[in-house]
């Protein structure tokens, strides 16, 4: 069934990923992926359920690593240096690949605390004044800050869906990322906040290199410029958006695209 | 305060005796009269262990980690002494300080038993005169003046002091009523013992625990059974029961403390005389005893019987002069 | 049809009765335990007292009023003058009368004032334990008699005992109290808890949090969930064989008490810590750690105060279970008379249960109602605990 | 210099130190910031605080503990070196009680001496120790100064002064969860030596399946033999603890459990839930003294009344009804969860093909929860036959194997406390016993728990 | 947003519900739903996540009353007679109006046992032989005899995911219900597995009114000759299922059905 695909070739990619294996135990879930990803585009992955485009996308900023029996094999490189080696400290990795989870997961503090919470123990900001500056361009570049200004110590739990995933994603600016990691951050929301979410993805492209993880395919082409579809733990097919929609190269995107199933 | 670590300087501000449960309750009462007379004396600490738990712990040495006082409601066995003498504990005071009576009773509707060492022998033996398993039922069985009621006694565990004394003043009594027992006795010994001492053990007679109140409490609901315990405990129980006179005598504080009721066994406490002029206030403690231990004393009025005249004075002897004990006397 | 459907109700009817039989049953049986102890204990709170008229003056007291001392009231001869003073007062019986020890209260009120060695004063001292136990209808008729004459003299008034929570284990019933068993049981949960918190909460959040799957992680599990489980009187025979006769530790310490009731009560913790740990939903971790969290800081940040009520509410709970425990204690010396409260962890000292063990077991028939009342304080103690423990689990139970 | 003196020095020294690498570590960072990459500045400034603090405080809190161990020693023989000295006793004890009281009183500890010659070495004491006392702190400050200047040095924008502390950290928490393994090997250990000196005295096989347990042989010197056959005991305890208790608890915690999660309003639950767990809370002690006053005399006039002859006041019965009742809670909570733990599609389930909710419970829920409910009714045996002040105050002392309710029986855990405590030559097999009982009642316990575990855990995996 | 519907006004309705409300605690699931349910049809239920497809169902066989805060208004009939009236005895009502399960949930007993069940509480068949005939005739029209007649005494967890909710299928038939009520019985199967129990819903029409609750519009286009369509506690739309998709009346049944939202 794998055949091998020909990923964008992108000039100056912001990470890179080639010939990635993962496996749990011994049931591989990645078979072999190379991939690059740039900072103009947003890249969305799609593919049936249990594909493993979450695990993809947690192996780019080492979330696989708390999976005890996850093992990662290849070469994933940030800016040119490789993110598995030895000397990478992964917790500077985390903070410059920063990630937005499928449910909405703020800590069970106040919204202020919440953004804060990053800034501080990355030693960001020291003075309260600082604090409150990172707070509220976090808030605002989150799309959040009008509907919440008012009640910054109120409780971030107590938002509605929507609000909690915009502080999610305030609370992973606010640590100044490169890179924004996605995993079906709307499939928890209703119409409404998920088109808010879309907008922010908008506005945040070309500051952020983002990568987003949809299962549903309009939200893929709405949102982004290249999308990659993953099958059984392949790459299938990587490229334009538009292309993979309207006119993709592999029988198999075709049929997922057209629903014959997934 | 036990303070002091590294080995030298230890010592400690408060006595502490371990020991048997049946001088408990009268050290304590010592222990007590003893702070009210040297105020700012801290109380001794008393440690209700049994007799040989007691032992143990008294002569694992000398220093402010072990006891300083055993007591004990028999005597010092010649083991127990010897391993005293192997941890270093050489000089050892010996102190009678009264007289503990076993006592018979029932309850104040009981049905007026009358009792002999030998039919109390006969009723209770495992296997009475070496003749085979006991199977006496009823208390006529046993003789026929008695009344035709089941057998049932209240005693005190194999695990107490108050048990040898059952053993030693009321079961070799009666045994020896049989004059084979007596010379089996010399050629013999443990099968002696074993004839004359071991009780029986299906269900007849009911081993009672440490917890006196409960034979007490038994006896009421059972107004057939006969209890045996610490005379301290009928004295203190005497508007529900009433004592079984043995051999025609009643048990009284004279009858006791003369030895006129056979159930009588003295109580001692072991000192170290090491720990004498180490421990401060061990002598006081020794004196609050030897002041209370007269038949008017505090430690009689907690139920203590007193022991007779000159043990009393040969004991007072003891305390002021610290005579130390000879271990050949042990057996 | 109609009969089956009638049938089939009757049976549902039953079964619930049988399930509401059974709480309730249960629910009696625990007010049955309660209100006997009650019953029994209520009245070891209070005491008899006999007023006692005495004219010092007149006393052949040897006692110098510009010199009272400890020593000088101990050579007084106070008991002696007390008795006299009784005899006369209260007729030939009043030894029976009052309490052996009733003395003290007279020595007691001479050096709270001893102005009075100049008047004649009336001054209450407890009654024996029989008029005490009579006063309160639970004696023999002869008793009964003399306190109906002392009584009808105006003599006699029973009060709150206050002696009875400030005072330690003695061998007169009217003059014992529980403080010394309290301070110990005080200072023996101190031991526990400083011991078997930290040692709890850092066990479990290594084993929730870090510990890699590895067979000696699984020999941890195993000996804690194991050790959960070991009878208490088995942590008495560790505690007498390793910490008595190989650590040579002081005997009848509260230290030696709270370390063998720490190893006891750490267990409960971790695995009451490893449930509140592992309620703390996964998201908050992945969350924490997608910002560039450290492990430690994402414990420390998040999982530990959010997994903390339901740490408290375990530890108060095996805390409660500590302060009730037995066994081991008499395997370590703890079974003693101990008539000085304990000044510190080294000092010999006894706890409620113990102190409970031991008068359960005491000659006087004065002790029945003062166990009963020591039961009640233990009980008052341990239904507070449990109380906050609950009060926590409401507040703070969280549903994420 | 005195102990508080000293802590509150390094306390200082330890702050001072934390304050001044924190003020250190900050000003390179921001520096590095602002010139170098974002990574060119790794831990928070707090964490190179902390390094240094913990470089400063930890060689010397140690060299302080190994110094009051021997410190003591260094300043008796200081003392003993002093002519006052010269008329001390020669035994060993008189004496270092003497020096023993003249140190309390040196150190204020005590006040007036009990022996006079104890006064005399007062002085000595107090200048040797105040002699030690400046010298193990002097030392301590240097060695805390030496920690901390080297610690200090490291302080750099890219040192990994977070990792270090967090390894120390993550070392504490090992170093705590090895404390349970320790605490097993302590049980073994101090169960195992004993037993193995009783089994060399009694053949185990006598031991494990004799059926005559007479411990008056032992302690009165009839022999070993024929004494310690433990069956009698074990039957007890599994009569006591795993048949009468069980009997009591076992209907009554599960109908409780069923009732309070399936029928019962929410505040009858929310109040019944707690009431009836106090029941485990109850003191045993205080369940023992129930037991032996209350209940024992009653069930024995109760088996007088009705014609049962040799009714016991220490009837096993007695003993096994309150423990039953303390055990309720185990398993009603046992059982409790475990019937929570079956999806609630199972009752949906039932309840959608019309059964009515006890039937549903009956022959769906129950069924499903059976192995939960088994594990939980192990759990509680275990814990009922290890129970001991119970047994202790209303079980009898004698080992009668007998299936009598009314007829006293003993069990393993009253026969420990018994041998341990009573009239007993030291060392003579019957102490010992109490060992090898404990060691059987730790093993059966021990087993009971690994399989209740086993089948609680395999179940709940199956729902999972 | 609520305008009126009319629902199709149907001759003999085997159950009807007249202005039906629910409540969980203060909040309104259910607002007001009047519809009828028929022998012939099969009835289909779509709409987006947490519209009361589930909620209203369950009111049907009054398995509401299992939810402590449920609470429900109007009049629901079934062959005329109100199932709310107080003489109603709700176990008898299960048994003619039987459910199945989002997720198949066998009781971890046998096959035999499962099927068994219901008949023996509700005293359908007492010798074994009576038992054996109904547990075959209700595995056959459950379409699973061929595939357990050899392993009937397995447990009926051991089944795959298709055939164990066959199985519950087969074990509401056993009791001969008049209506089967199915929430989403297919939303946990693979494909293969989900067009088999399409297959067995046509051959059970006719026989049983049939009531299905779906999120997939094809499968509601497939199975059912009706479709109800519901949106935040209204009944917007109910019609020929033909008519629905094809050429919806309501504004809001056209975007769900486009996929604007959902
Ligand atoms: N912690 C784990 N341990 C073992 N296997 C896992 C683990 N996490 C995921 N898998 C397996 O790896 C494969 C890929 O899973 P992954 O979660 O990456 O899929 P996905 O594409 O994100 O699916 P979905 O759209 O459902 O989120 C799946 O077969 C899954 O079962
Ligand atoms: N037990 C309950 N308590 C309180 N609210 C509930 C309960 N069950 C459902 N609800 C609420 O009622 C509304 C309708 O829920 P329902 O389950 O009927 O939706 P649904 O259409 O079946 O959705 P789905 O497609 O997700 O199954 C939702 O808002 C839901 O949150
Ligand atoms: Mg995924
Ligand atoms: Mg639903
Ligand atoms: O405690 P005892 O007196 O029986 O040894």
């Amino acid at each position: 069934m794998t055949e091998p695909t020909n990923p964008l070739a992108i000039a100056n990619p912001k990470m890179s990923a080639r010939d990635v294996k993962v496996f749990y135990g011994a049931k591989q879930a990645i078979k072999g992926v190379s991939i690059d990803v740039d900072m103009d585009n947003v890249t969305a992955f799609i593919g049936p359920s249990g594909c493993g485009k979450s695990t993809f996308l947690r192996t780019l900023n080492r979330m696989n690593d708390t999976v005890a029996s996850a093992r990662v094999e290849g070469t994933i490189t940030l800016d040119g240096e490789d993110i598995y080696s030895p000397s990478m400290d992964v917790v500077q990795l985390r903070a410059r690949v920063g990630m937005v989870f499928q449910k909405p997961n703020p800590f069970p503090k106040s919204i202020y605390e919440n953004i804060a919470y990053g800034p501080r123990i990355h030693g960001l900001a020291h003075a309260k004044a600082d604090l409150d500056v990172v707070v509220e361009k976090s808030l605002r570049r989150a799309g959040l800050w009008d509907e919440v200004k008012d009640r910054l110590h109120d409780s971030g739990t107590a938002l509605s869906g929507g609000q909690q995933q915009r502080l999610c994603i305030g609370r992973a600016i606010a640590v100044e990322p490169e890179v924004i990691l996605m995993d079906e951050p709307c499939s928890a929301l209703d119409p409404i906040a998920t088109a808010k979410i879309e907008e922010l993805i908008h506005e945040l492209r070309g500051r952020y290199a983002i990568v987003i993880v949809t299962h549903n395919m309009q939200q893929a082409a709405r949102v982004s410029q290249r999308t990659a579809f993953f099958h059984l733990g392949d790459l299938v097919e990587y490229g334009v958006t538009g292309d993979i929609f309207t006119n993709p190269t592999q029988e198999r995107t075709k049929d997922y695209i057209t629903g014959r199933y997934g | 305060d036990q303070s002091g670590s590294g080995g030298a300087g230890q010592t400690r501000d408060q006595i502490r005796a371990v020991g048997s449960s049946t001088v408990y309750p009268f050290a304590t009462a010592a222990a007590e009269l003893f702070v009210q007379g040297n105020p700012g004396m801290k109380s001794p600490i008393i440690e209700s262990t049994g007799t040989g738990g007691g032992m143990k712990l008294f002569c694992a040495g000398v220093g402010a980690q072990h006891p300083d006082i055993a007591n004990a409601s028999r005597r010092m066995k010649k083991s127990e002494f010897d391993m005293c003498a192997t941890n270093g504990v050489k000089d050892i005071i010996e102190v009678q300080v009264g007289v503990d009576g076993l006592a018979f009773a029932e309850a104040k509707n009981g049905p007026d038993y009358k009792l002999t060492p030998k039919i109390v022998y006969e009723a209770l033996a495992a296997n009475p005169y070496g003749k085979g398993p006991n199977k006496a039922q009823t208390w006529k069985d046993v003789d026929p003046t008695m009344p035709a009621i089941a057998i049932s006694v209240f005693g005190p565990p194999s695990t107490s002091g108050t048990r040898d004394s059952l053993a030693e003043l009321i079961l070799e009594k009666g045994c020896q009523s049989d004059p084979a027992m007596k010379e089996l006795k010399e050629k013999n010994e443990d099968e002696y013992k074993a004839t004359c001492t071991r009780v029986r053990e299906d269900g007849k007679y009911v081993d009672s625990g440490e917890n006196d109140n409960l034979i007490v409490q038994k006896l009421g609901a059972n107004p057939n059974a006969v209890g045996v315990f610490g005379y301290s405990f009928l004295e203190e129980n005497r508007d529900s029961l009433k004592d079984i006179p043995i051999n025609g005598v009643e048990a009284s504080y004279e009858t006791v403390s003369t030895g006129q009721y056979p159930g009588a066994r003295p109580l001692y406490i072991y000192v170290k005389k090491a720990h004498i002029a180490a421990i401060p206030g061990l002598q006081g403690f020794l004196n609050a005893f030897a002041a209370n231990w007269s038949p008017d004393g505090a430690l009689t009025k907690r139920g203590m019987v007193a022991a007779p005249d000159d043990v009393r004075k040969a004991s007072a002897e003891t305390v002021k002069a610290l005579t130390v004990l000879d271990g050949s006397q042990l057996k | 049809m109609r009969k089956r459907i009638a049938r089939r109700y009757a049976s549902e009817r039953r079964f619930k009765f049988a399930g509401l039989f059974a709480v309730a049953l249960s629910g009696a049986f625990l007010a049955f335990l309660l209100f006997t102890m009650m019953g029994n204990g209520l009245r070891g709170f209070t005491r008899t007292e006999i007023a006692l008229q005495i004219d010092f003056p007149a006393s052949p007291l040897l006692l110098d009023p510009a010199n009272i001392t400890d020593a000088a009231l101990a050579n007084a001869n106070l008991p002696m003058v007390t008795g006299q003073v009784a005899r006369q007062a209260l007729g030939a019986d009043a030894d029976e009368l009052l309490s052996p020890t009733a003395w003290i209260s007279i020595r007691d009120a001479i050096k709270a004032d001893p102005a009075i060695l100049g008047r004649t004063v009336t001054i209450s001292v407890p009654a024996s334990t029989t008029i005490d136990l009579a006063a309160k209808h639970e004696g023999a008729p002869e008793a009964e008699a003399a306190v109906e004459r002392l009584r009808k003299a105006g003599l006699l008034t029973t009060g709150f005992n206050w002696s009875f929570l400030t005072a330690s284990d003695g061998t007169d019933p009217t003059q014992v109290g529980i403080w010394g068993a309290f301070k110990g049981s005080l200072l023996t949960m101190l031991v526990t808890l400083a011991l078997s918190f930290p040692v709890g909460v850092a066990t479990a959040l290594y084993l929730e949090e870090y510990a890699p799957k590895a067979w000696w992680t699984d020999i941890i599990e195993v000996s804690i969930n194991n050790l959960a489980a070991v009878p208490s009187i088995i942590f008495g025979l560790l505690g007498l064989s390793i910490f008595l006769n190989f650590l040579h530790l002081p005997r009848s310490a509260a230290l030696i008490g709270g370390m063998t009731l720490a190893l006891m009560t750490m267990p409960v913790i971790v695995i009451a810590g490893r449930n509140a740990i592992k309620s703390v939903p996964p998201s908050i971790r992945d969350a924490a750690l997608g910002i560039g969290a450290s492990p430690v800081q994402v414990v420390f940040h998040h999982v530990l105060p959010l997994a903390l009520p339901g740490i408290l509410t375990g530890t108060i709970i095996g805390m409660a279970r500590a302060l009730g425990e037995t066994a081991p204690l008499l395997m370590i010396g703890m079974r003693a008379f101990i008539a000085t409260p304990p000044a510190g962890i080294s000092d010999p000292a006894t706890v409620l249960p113990v102190q409970i063990f031991l008068w359960s077991d005491e000659v006087s028939k004065g002790f029945v109602e003062k166990t009963s009342a020591a039961i009640i304080v233990l009980l008052a103690f341990l239904l507070a605990m449990n109380g906050l423990a609950i009060y926590l689990r409401n507040k703070f139970e969280t549903r994420w | 210099m005195t102990g508080p003196a000293l802590f509150l020095l390094l306390a200082g020294l330890g702050a001072i130190a934390w304050v001044s690498a924190r003020a250190r570590a900050l000003r390179l960072q921001t520096v590095a910031r602002e010139t170098g990459r974002r990574d060119a500045v790794h831990s928070l400034p707090g964490y190179h605080g902390w390094y240094v603090a913990l470089w400063t405080l930890a060689p010397a809190v140690l060299f302080l503990a190994v110094w009051a161990n021997i410190a003591p020693g260094l300043v008796t023989q200081a003392v003993l070196a002093d002519p006052a000295a010269q008329s001390l006793p020669m035994d060993d004890f008189s004496r270092s009680a003497i020096l023993g009281e003249a140190r309390s009183i040196a150190t204020g500890a005590q006040a007036g001496a009990f022996n006079p010659l104890a006064q005399g070495l007062v002085e000595p004491y107090r200048a040797a120790i105040s002699k030690y006392g400046v010298a193990g702190a002097v030392l301590a400050i240097v060695l805390a100064f030496a920690g901390g200047a080297y610690a200090f040095t490291r302080v750099r924008p890219d040192f990994r002064a977070r990792t270090r502390v967090e390894r120390l950290v993550m070392a504490t928490l090992l170093i705590a969860s090895l404390l349970a393994i320790v605490t097993t090997v302590g049980i073994v250990a101090s169960l195992l030596w004993e037993s193995f000196r009783f089994f060399s005295m009694v053949n185990p096989l006598d031991f494990l399946f004799g059926t005559k347990w007479s411990p008056q042989s032992a302690a009165m010197g009839y022999g070993n033999e024929d004494a310690f056959g433990a069956v009698p005991l074990f039957w007890g305890t599994i009569f006591i603890g795993a048949i009468i208790a069980m009997v009591v608890a076992i209907p009554l915690g599960l109908m409780s459990a069923i009732y309070l999660t399936q029928y019962a309003k929410p505040v009858v639950r929310k109040w019944m839930k707690p009431t009836l767990e106090m029941l485990a809370g109850v003191p045993t002690v205080v369940y023992g003294y129930f037991a032996a006053l209350t209940i024992a005399p009653a069930l024995r006039d109760f088996a007088v009344m009705i014609g049962i002859h040799g009714a016991s006041s220490e009837s096993a019965l007695a003993a096994g009804l309150v423990m039953g009742v303390m055990i309720i809670p185990f398993v009603s909570s046992m059982a409790d969860d475990s019937i929570a733990a079956v999806p609630q599609s199972m009752r949906d389930g039932s309840l959608a093909m019309g059964a009515t909710t006890s039937e549903t419970i009956r022959k769906v829920l129950i069924p499903a929860a059976l192995p939960g409910v088994v594990g939980g009714v192990l759990l509680a045996v275990s814990r009922a036959i290890g129970e001991t002040m119970i047994v202790v105050m209303a079980a009898g002392l004698a080992a009668n194997l007998t299936l009598n309710p009314f007829a006293s029986v003993t069990t393993v855990t009253t026969q420990i406390v018994q041998l341990l405590t009573g009239d007993q030559e030291f060392d003579s097999a019957k102490t010992l016993a109490a060992f090898a009982l404990g060691l059987v009642l730790f093993v059966v316990t021990l087993l009971l728990n690994i399989v209740a575990l086993r089948v609680v855990k395999k179940y709940r995996e199956a729902y999972e």
